[in-house]
């Protein structure tokens, strides 16, 4: 039924114009019609992005379900959509986490909700499309304005030292992207079309590409974000209202990694073989560096921010090892799963800090504290929270059985094919990473009810509760049976890595 | 002798607004202040006519009257239309401001009207003297406009400073003009332009001459460092008479630096393209750096407006058609971005209330969420940020600028716009972020509203769309 | 057949993991005889249907069975399955971890009537046995390490069940994370497998292993390292980790804060020995390479003797038989490696009843002390506690190797196939199992003839109320005593010099110990006639006698040679210093530098210099420039002329 | 005879001198307006020599217009004096620093 619907236009406008609906209804005539009309609308999204994964046809690495019309002649822009292997399941990751989003909001959110909810809407949608954009200008497009709302959301409902957090946020990344911007124009002026597809198969003399690299690093780099370019996330994140930092940590560094699938490696092959080990030396800093950084925090939201740049260090690793893996090797073999488990990480992380996120969210909302010295002895008072903080704590340490394992296992796999020394050091996060979580979890979960603040928590409610199950599941679930979730992206990521096998000299 | 009738018709819609500003300002004569508002309709009903004699014209051949020293182009004829409108704009977002401050009188009107034949003779100027005829009637019109308030100390130093530097740069510009003469023999454009092609190539009184158009053209666009009148002027004018200086004029600028380096002196790119390299560098890094250390947001915007017209300095650089109608889309671009800008100044201000301080916006998005929104579309847009029309502005001059190979100039340009996000950023944050000083409504009338509302979000539809108005400047080129 | 046994297996495995959900996710609805009936239950289907799977396998001498369950994931044509290889090595472990478990679950409706997390506790327990199957049954390294880190989670919660302790929750802190440096070696080893052998499966890396003997890579350019080596040794830190084996051995006697019945069923029997089983099961791997195996004899010798001394001068009851436990797995890591793995399983099963009886019986005793667990402040309990005190003495006569308790057999055969092997590194680990035992029958019979003989040391309170506690603590004490002291002669025969692990166990024969031993074996009988004869069994006695003597004959000697020997005396007490050392070095050190790395990398320079600094410089650059803009008008105009110069100046270089 | 240089070469130094005359004057604003009409005088003597040597009329037309409109533009400078006047009381270049930064 849902086959001949351009879904992929819909999963991206009905989220934006429904949160114009909501931002236009406003919340002076009555908060709930504003939360549920949101809710609602998140909800119809989720529900129409699911038949992007049970009518996807995983056999093919082909664009599926495109929609192409064009937009701007002048430059030969196009509105073009579509997904492939890799897409699909940040699509349902981001239409999913808005869910979540919107139903934690519910009713922690008291000045402004409508245009909370509207953030969050057309963040999604904007999301979405920088997922389902093949034509670069439009990812651009979708790239940068995703920016506004979060601008916003961090700098309206965010905590005391939002204003810096917020703005260093948006230059940060702002400043990543413009060079990419130019990089895109450049390559326009090569292949005279603004097509990623197009932009795959150019050919590129190596000065270029190392430049286009470069370029297409720094936007990405900020946003996964990599060694050096990480410290706007602790900021953000610890400044963000919960759903500011879920989105930001389930699904925008996301965005980044997935811009390295989809511009830098195939597009620039050859700079990439050139330059990988200057990105495989900055993810294992992001697994080692920020792992012992991550444990020197007082303060839960900025430990769970560094424990991300860490965890996406594995994106990258997995990423980038693909030529490493040829040199020690002398074959490809080993390669995607390393990409695949970066892919997997991706949607793990997603997962699991979100919950993380709104696990702190949940004891900042009663408690307004985020510094791990305020707490201590919350299992005492609030036992089914502290059993999902503690599971999630464990999916965070990458415990077998959950997500958080899948990704790291197979790129420390695959990261032994390439050379001992980068599985040495990326296993290094078996223990830094239980150190930091847990380290943290006995400071705030168990002990003795540390202070009266503590003694009247009160246990979560439904709401609560429905959320954190949901993630709980999930996290289960992909830990217990990741098949098929890999099923989706094998023919991709196979393509992907016979494509950029390629020399493009 | 034989005298032959110069044909009129290309100059239509310039002799209907001569004659009915002429009549505005006679009617005017007439009207108590209680009756004032006719002027004021009178005024709009000229531009309006205007707007529809110019389109009359739309998609006419490219026509030379006047012994040659008047050209009506699909250039000449899109610049029109927007100077036109913008200043239908300008007129209806002024008119509460100038009634609060007693300034409602014909004076304003005429001499805006005035100022925008000026600007239209100075697009469709095809000889040197039709460029100073029109730049002189525009500017005139406008050092008058500064002054106009007559009580205000500072408006009155302001216009004084515009004054001097106006006519300083004025004489300049003569004096180049002067040059150009002397070495091709002609104020014909075109003639101007063949001649240059035999002249040898060091020829040191062209090189003079050059320079100093290039000098009056600056200050007119407002490029550092010939850009110190911009800050002053726009401070200190009544900001009704700030909007009007802000936009359409930049238009006629722009038709000026096309007219005078393209159209005549086209053969010297190479000389011009680094000057202007330069000044648009100094224009950039200046602006944007400046701005960040305002709390004055008339001042602000006049930084930020330095750092715009790099922009329009960038596409015309380029040399290129691309680049030029990239550029002519950046300056239209820019002042339907800064009309929103200053009209939303003047939606907040009231009587004995400028609202220019920084610290005014404070929490707006709590006393009109509406008009907190229209304001974060235009810095957006401003800043550059898709979806909203400023950021096809910039990709069009960077890809201009990609084309030629200034692949250096292109990164300069957007790092230093991500520098001038900040200050943009800032107003944001004001109006969103902080808590209003004081909580009365902003009052304002139901028409602009309207149309304040209407070129905020002209601003987010033409983003999303932006092809059309792309495919009209490519097309006004040629 | 085999297919009704695939279909057991997969109860086997999920009976306890679903009576765990029950009682975990529906504790409350429930209620606590409703959570522990059903987590007995679960783990008794188990236990009854492991039996059949042993029997089925061992009695009916039935084929290994090799079974995929479903397929985890694939990715880069590599398979990555949950599955079970059942094999007689697999059905040995299987029943006794389910006869333990099934044990202490019994054990613990009396031992823990009293407490609110009754509940959750059993969730725990039965998810532990779960996760312990898993380990056990796995015919992949994958589901190996899934139970491996299950076991860790369960064995952290269990540490920590007393949450407001601040020392249990400190001490499964540590646990959890010495563990991880384990798993640390450990995932690399399967890295290092994968890598080489491409594929998890266990069946297809043992049948590859003779292909890859010889194979080298160089870790540390210009150096060669052997592969097998590598994978060897990086499995065995993961071992090490597991099975508390020196210098990891640390978190072991802290886990003593958790509830006993959890140090006797995890902390003694059944985990810590999964470092002793996998390096079992990979013996195919091991065989092929020296180097290892002498490092895990190595460690193993240094385990045995030194943690058994440190055993020598504690106080607290769990403690003493904690540092028992570590030195009984020095013996069985010693067995892996000189080869010896039969004997070693051997032991693993034989200590795993003994051990959980000495903890069920430690735990009775802390019950009825009301949950004092000094030994100072016990004594002459024996006539208190019968059923402790005899099933105590049962327990410590296995664990000291007294012939004919089933602790004599395993150890010995341990004993003696050390004194045969000829690695290097053996004859220093021959020397230490000898002194072991003499250490061994010290602190055992100086803790037991603490507690249950010699004056009563104990206040008037808790006298009157000394009282054998209810039958759910005893039954279990009896039921345990039977395999300590039987086990051992019914299967010495089979399991230390048989054939009884078939293929599971791969020895070389230049390397099989065990067959040599083989040759004099005579039946059980002879065994314990010949035992005696032997040093271990003069070491055995003389120890029992010195600790009769110092703590029974003249209780106030241990002071003095305390006193004598008090450098000594505190270099015990503190452990060696290992904890002061890892703390001081390892987690202090780790602290410090994330401290450092934040402050100095992440806040100083990249923040404070680049971000910042980069922001505060434009922003102080704005607030210079903008004073050009003076304000007067001859300055305007002479910007517009140095202006207009410039541009000139521009043509003049050019 | 005098040559084409000679004219230019006046021309120049005028202008010159006008020029110097708006930044080296801090006193009157009187000045500076006379400064300006100076410098329109310096292109008119350009426009003409050049008219005249290259025998093209339309130099010379210019110069009309730039005489024009250096009288209105003196016009409306004097007007914006006489505001300045009666609102600073002064007309003090020194003095018209309120607008800077």
């Amino acid at each position: 039924m849902f086959s001949d619907l351009p879904l992929l236009s819909l999963i991206i406008w009905l989220p934006i114009f429904g949160g114009l609906l909501v931002l236009v209804n406003g919340d002076d005539r009555g908060l709930f019609k504003s939360r549920s009309l949101s809710l609602v609308i998140a909800l119809a999204t989720f529900i129409l992005s699911i038949p992007l994964y049970t009518q996807f046809d995983s056999g093919t690495h082909l664009m599926q379900f495109q929609e192409l019309s064009p937009w701007i002649s002048t430059f030969n822009i196009n509105y073009h959509l579509g997904v492939d292997g890799i897409s699909v399941p940040l699509i349902l990751l981001t239409t999913f986490t808005t869910v979540l989003v919107v139903i934690a909001g519910w009713e922690v959110i008291k000045f402004k909700p409508s245009q909370y909810m509207a953030a969050f809407l057309i963040m999604e949608g904007l999301m979405n499309g920088v997922f389902a954009s093949l034509d670069s200008i439009l990812f651009y497009v979708f790239w940068e304005a995703m920016l506004i709302p979060m601008f916003i959301v961090i700098g309206v409902w965010g905590g005391a030292n939002r204003v810096y957090a917020t703005i260093k946020f948006f230059l940060y990344t702002f400043l990543g992207s413009v060079f990419m911007l130019i990089a895109l124009i450049y390559m326009y002026y090569q292949a005279d079309s603004f097509a990623i597809l197009d932009f795959h198969n150019l050919q590129i003399g190596i000065t270029a590409q190392i430049l286009i690299f470069l370029a297409f690093l720094i936007a990405f780099a900020v946003k996964v974000p990599m060694f050096p370019v990480h410290t706007w996330l602790p900021d953000a994140h610890v400044e963000a209202p919960t759903g500011g930092s879920v989105i930001l940590a389930a699904i925008m560094l996301k965005m980044g990694a997935y811009g390295f699938l989809r511009f830098s490696l195939p597009i620039v092959p050859d700079a990439s073989h050139e330059l990988d080990w200057l990105m495989i030396t900055l993810s294992l800093i992001a697994v080692v560096y920020i792992g012992f950084v991550a444990l020197a925090q007082q303060d839960m939201k900025k430990l769970i921010a560094y424990s991300s740049i860490a965890h996406m260090g594995f994106v990258t690793l997995g990423f980038f090892i693909v030529y490493a893996i040829y040199n020690n090797t002398g074959s490809y073999s080993g390669a995607i799963m390393g990409i695949e488990g970066g892919i997997v990480q991706m949607i793990s992380h997603g997962l699991v800090s979100g919950a993380m996120f709104l696990c702190v969210g949940v004891m900042y909302d009663r408690m307004h504290s985020r510094q791990i010295g305020d707490y201590g002895g919350v299992v005492n008072t609030m036992p089914i929270f502290a059993a999902f903080m503690v599971f999630f704590a464990m999916a965070n340490a990458g415990l077998p059985g959950t997500s958080g394992f899948v990704g790291e296992f197979m790129v420390i796999l695959a990261a032994f094919k390439a050379n001992f020394w980068f599985a040495f050091l990326a296993a290094t996060t078996l223990i830094l990473g239980a150190a930091y979580t847990l380290w943290m979890v006995k400071r705030v979960i168990f002990g003795d009810v540390s202070n009266d603040n503590v003694a009247k928590l009160t246990d979560i409610n439904n709401r609560e509760f429905l959320i954190l199950g949901v993630l709980a599941v999930g996290v289960l679930a992909l830990g217990i049976y990741p098949a098929p979730l890999l099923e989706v992206m094998h023919a991709t990521v196979a393509n992907l890595v016979e494509h950029i096998a390629v020399s493009k000299l | 002798m034989n005298f032959e009738m110069p044909n009129f018709l290309p100059a239509i819609p310039e002799m209907y607004l001569l004659g009915m500003a002429c009549i505005v300002l006679l009617v005017d004569l007439f009207l108590t202040d209680r009756t004032r508002i006719v002027t004021y309709y009178l005024s709009q009903a000229t531009l309006i006519g205007a707007v529809i004699l110019t389109l009359g014209q739309f998609g006419q051949p490219t026509q030379l009257t006047f012994s040659d020293t008047y050209i009506l182009d699909p250039m000449a004829n899109l610049l029109k239309l927007f100077a036109l409108g913008a200043t239908f704009f300008v007129f209806l977002y002024s008119k509460d401001y100038l009634r609060e401050r007693n300034m409602f009188r014909g004076e304003f009107f005429t001499l805006g009207l005035f100022g925008v034949l000026g600007m239209m003779i100075l697009i469709s100027a095809h000889n040197m003297l039709t460029v100073y005829m029109g730049l002189e009637l525009l500017s005139l019109c406008m050092y008058a406009m500064v002054a106009l308030q007559r009580d205000n100390v500072v408006a009155s130093e302001a216009a004084m400073k515009y004054f001097v530097l106006g006519a300083m740069a004025s004489a300049m510009l003569l004096y180049g003009m002067s040059m150009i003469y002397g070495v091709t023999g002609s104020l014909d454009l075109a003639e101007i332009s063949r001649a240059i092609g035999s002249v040898n190539d060091g020829n040191i009184v062209l090189v003079f001459g050059l320079v100093f158009i290039i000098v009056g053209v600056a200050f007119k666009l407002g490029a550092v460092p010939f850009h110190m009148w911009v800050p002053d002027v726009y401070h200190g004018a009544p900001t009704a008479v700030t909007l009007y200086i802000s936009t359409a004029p930049k238009l006629a600028a722009f038709a000026m630096a096309m007219r005078l380096l393209v159209d005549g002196l086209g053969g010297l790119h190479a000389q011009w393209q680094d000057i202007l390299i330069l000044l648009a560098i100094l224009s950039l890094a200046a602006g944007n750096i400046i701005a960040i250390a305002q709390a004055n947001i008339k001042r602000m915007l006049a930084y930020s407006a330095i750092a715009h017209i790099s922009f329009i300095l960038f596409g015309i650089l380029a040399g290129t058609s691309n680049g030029y109608s990239s550029a002519m889309f950046y300056a239209i671009t820019y002042v339907i971005m800064g009309m929103g800008g200053f009209g939303i100044v003047l939606l907040m201000s009231r009587a004995g209330f400028e609202a220019d301080k920084l610290d005014d916006y404070k929490g707006l998005n709590e006393r009109s969420p509406w008009f907190a929104f229209m304001m974060l579309i235009f810095m957006f847009s401003m800043a550059g940020m898709p979806p909203f029309l400023g950021f096809w502005a910039k990709l069009s001059v960077i890809q201009a600028l990609v084309d030629v190979e200034l692949v250096w100039l292109a990164t300069v340009a957007v790092v230093f716009s991500v520098i001038g996000a900040f200050y943009y950023l800032r107003i944001i944050k004001l109006m969103y972020f902080d808590k209003p000083e004081e909580s009365a409504a902003i009052e304002s009338s139901m028409d602009m509203r309207v149309a304040l509302s209407t070129n905020g979000l002209a601003v987010l539809v033409l983003g999303l769309s932006p092809g059309a108005l792309m495919a009209l400047c490519v097309a006004a080129i040629g | 057949m085999t297919e009704t046994i695939q279909k057991i297996n997969i109860v086997i495995v999920l009976a306890p993991l679903l009576a765990a959900i029950i009682a975990g996710l529906f504790g409350r609805k429930i209620g606590r005889a409703g959570a522990h009936w059903v987590t007995n239950i679960g783990v008794a289907i188990s236990f009854v249907l492991s039996l059949v799977v042993y029997n089925h396998l061992v009695s009916n001498g039935a084929e290994a069975i090799n079974q995929s369950v479903y397929t985890w994931l694939i990715s880069d044509g590599i398979r990555f399955e949950i599955g079970f290889l059942i094999d007689n090595l697999t059905a040995m472990m299987m029943v006794v971890v389910t006869f333990v478990s099934l044990m202490v679950h019994i054990y613990t409706i009396g031992y823990m009537k009293d407490d609110p997390g009754y509940q959750r506790f059993f969730s725990y327990i039965s998810l532990f046995t779960f996760s312990m199957l898993m380990l056990v049954m796995a015919n992949n390294f994958l589901q190996l390490f899934f139970g491996w880190e299950a076991v860790g989670l369960v064995s952290y919660l269990l540490i920590g069940f007393w949450y407001k302790k601040e020392t249990a929750i400190y001490a499964n802190l540590k646990a959890f994370l010495v563990n991880r440096v384990g798993d640390f070696g450990f995932l690399l080893g399967i890295a290092a497998v994968l890598m080489y052998f491409n594929t998890l499966d266990y069946a297809a890396v043992f049948s590859n292993v003779e292909m890859h003997k010889d194979l080298t890579a160089s870790l540390i350019p210009g150096t060669e390292w052997n592969v097998i080596t590598v994978i060897c040794i990086l499995l065995f830190i993961g071992a090490m980790g597991k099975s508390a084996q020196v210098p990891l051995h640390v978190w072991l006697p802290d886990s003593m804060e958790g509830p006993t019945p959890i140090s006797a069923l995890i902390h003694a029997a059944t985990m810590v020995t999964a470092g002793i089983y996998m390096v079992a099961r990979m013996s195919p791997l091991y065989e092929y390479s020296e180097t290892a195996l002498s490092f895990v004899l190595v460690i193993g010798a240094i385990t045995a003797l030194f943690m058994g001394f440190l055993g020598l001068i504690q106080n607290d009851i769990k403690r003493v038989v904690a540092y028992s436990t570590l030195s009984q797995l020095g013996y069985m890591t010693v067995a892996l490696g000189a080869s010896a793995y039969a004997a070693g399983i051997f032991h693993l099963m034989t200590h795993a009843f003994f051990k959980a009886l000495l903890f069920l019986a430690a735990g009775s005793v802390i019950i009825a002390m009301h949950h004092e667990q000094d030994i100072r402040k016990m004594g002459g309990l024996k006539k208190y506690l019968p059923i402790t005190w005899i099933t105590s003495l049962i327990g410590s006569l296995a664990l000291i190797g007294a012939p004919g308790f089933a602790g004599f057999y395993s150890k010995d055969s341990i004993i003696e196939a050390v004194g045969l092997s000829n690695l290097p590194g053996s004859g220093f680990a021959y020397a230490c199992v000898l002194m072991g035992v003499f250490v061994t029958a010290l602190y055992s019979f100086r803790m037991y003839f603490l507690v249950f003989h010699g004056k009563e040391r104990m206040d008037e309170h808790t006298r009157s109320h000394l009282h054998e506690p209810s039958k759910v603590v005893t039954v279990p004490l009896i039921l345990l005593a039977i395999p300590s002291v039987l086990a051992g002669a019914v299967m010495v025969g089979d399991m230390s010099f048989g054939n009884y692990f078939g293929e599971a166990i791969f020895v070389l024969p230049q390397h099989d110990v065990l067959a040599e031993l083989a040759k004099d074996f005579d039946g059980w009988f002879s065994m314990i006639i010949h035992g005696m004869t032997m040093p271990p069994f003069w070491l055995a006695l003389g120890g029992v006698l010195t600790a009769w003597f110092l703590y029974l004959v003249k209780p106030e000697l241990p002071g003095k040679i305390k006193a004598n020997f008090n450098w000594l005396y505190t270099l015990l007490d503190n452990k060696y210093y290992a904890d002061i050392f890892n703390d001081w070095f390892f987690a202090g050190g780790t602290r410090g530098i994330g401290r450092n790395l934040w402050q100095f990398g992440d806040v100083k320079i990249i923040d404070g210099f680049m971000v910042n600094g980069t922001a505060r410089t434009i922003g102080w650059f704005s607030s210079m420039i903008r004073h050009v803009q003076s304000g007067y008008l001859y300055h305007y105009a002479f910007a517009m002329i140095f202006g207009l110069l410039l541009l000139f100046g521009l043509f003049v270089l050019d | 005879m005098i040559a084409l240089a000679d004219y230019l070469t006046v021309g120049a130094i005028l202008f010159c001198l006008s020029m110097a005359g708006v930044f080296i004057n801090r006193k009157n604003v009187i000045i500076l307006l006379m400064c300006v009409e100076l410098m329109l005088l310096a292109v008119n003597m350009n426009f003409i020599a050049f008219s005249h040597f290259l025998g093209d009329i339309s130099g010379q037309v210019f110069v009309f217009f730039i005489l024009t409109v250096a009288a209105a533009e003196a016009a409306i400078g004097l007007a914006i004096l006489v505001v300045l006047f009666r609102n600073k009381r002064t007309i003090n270049v020194d003095d018209l620093d309120t607008l800077k930064g």
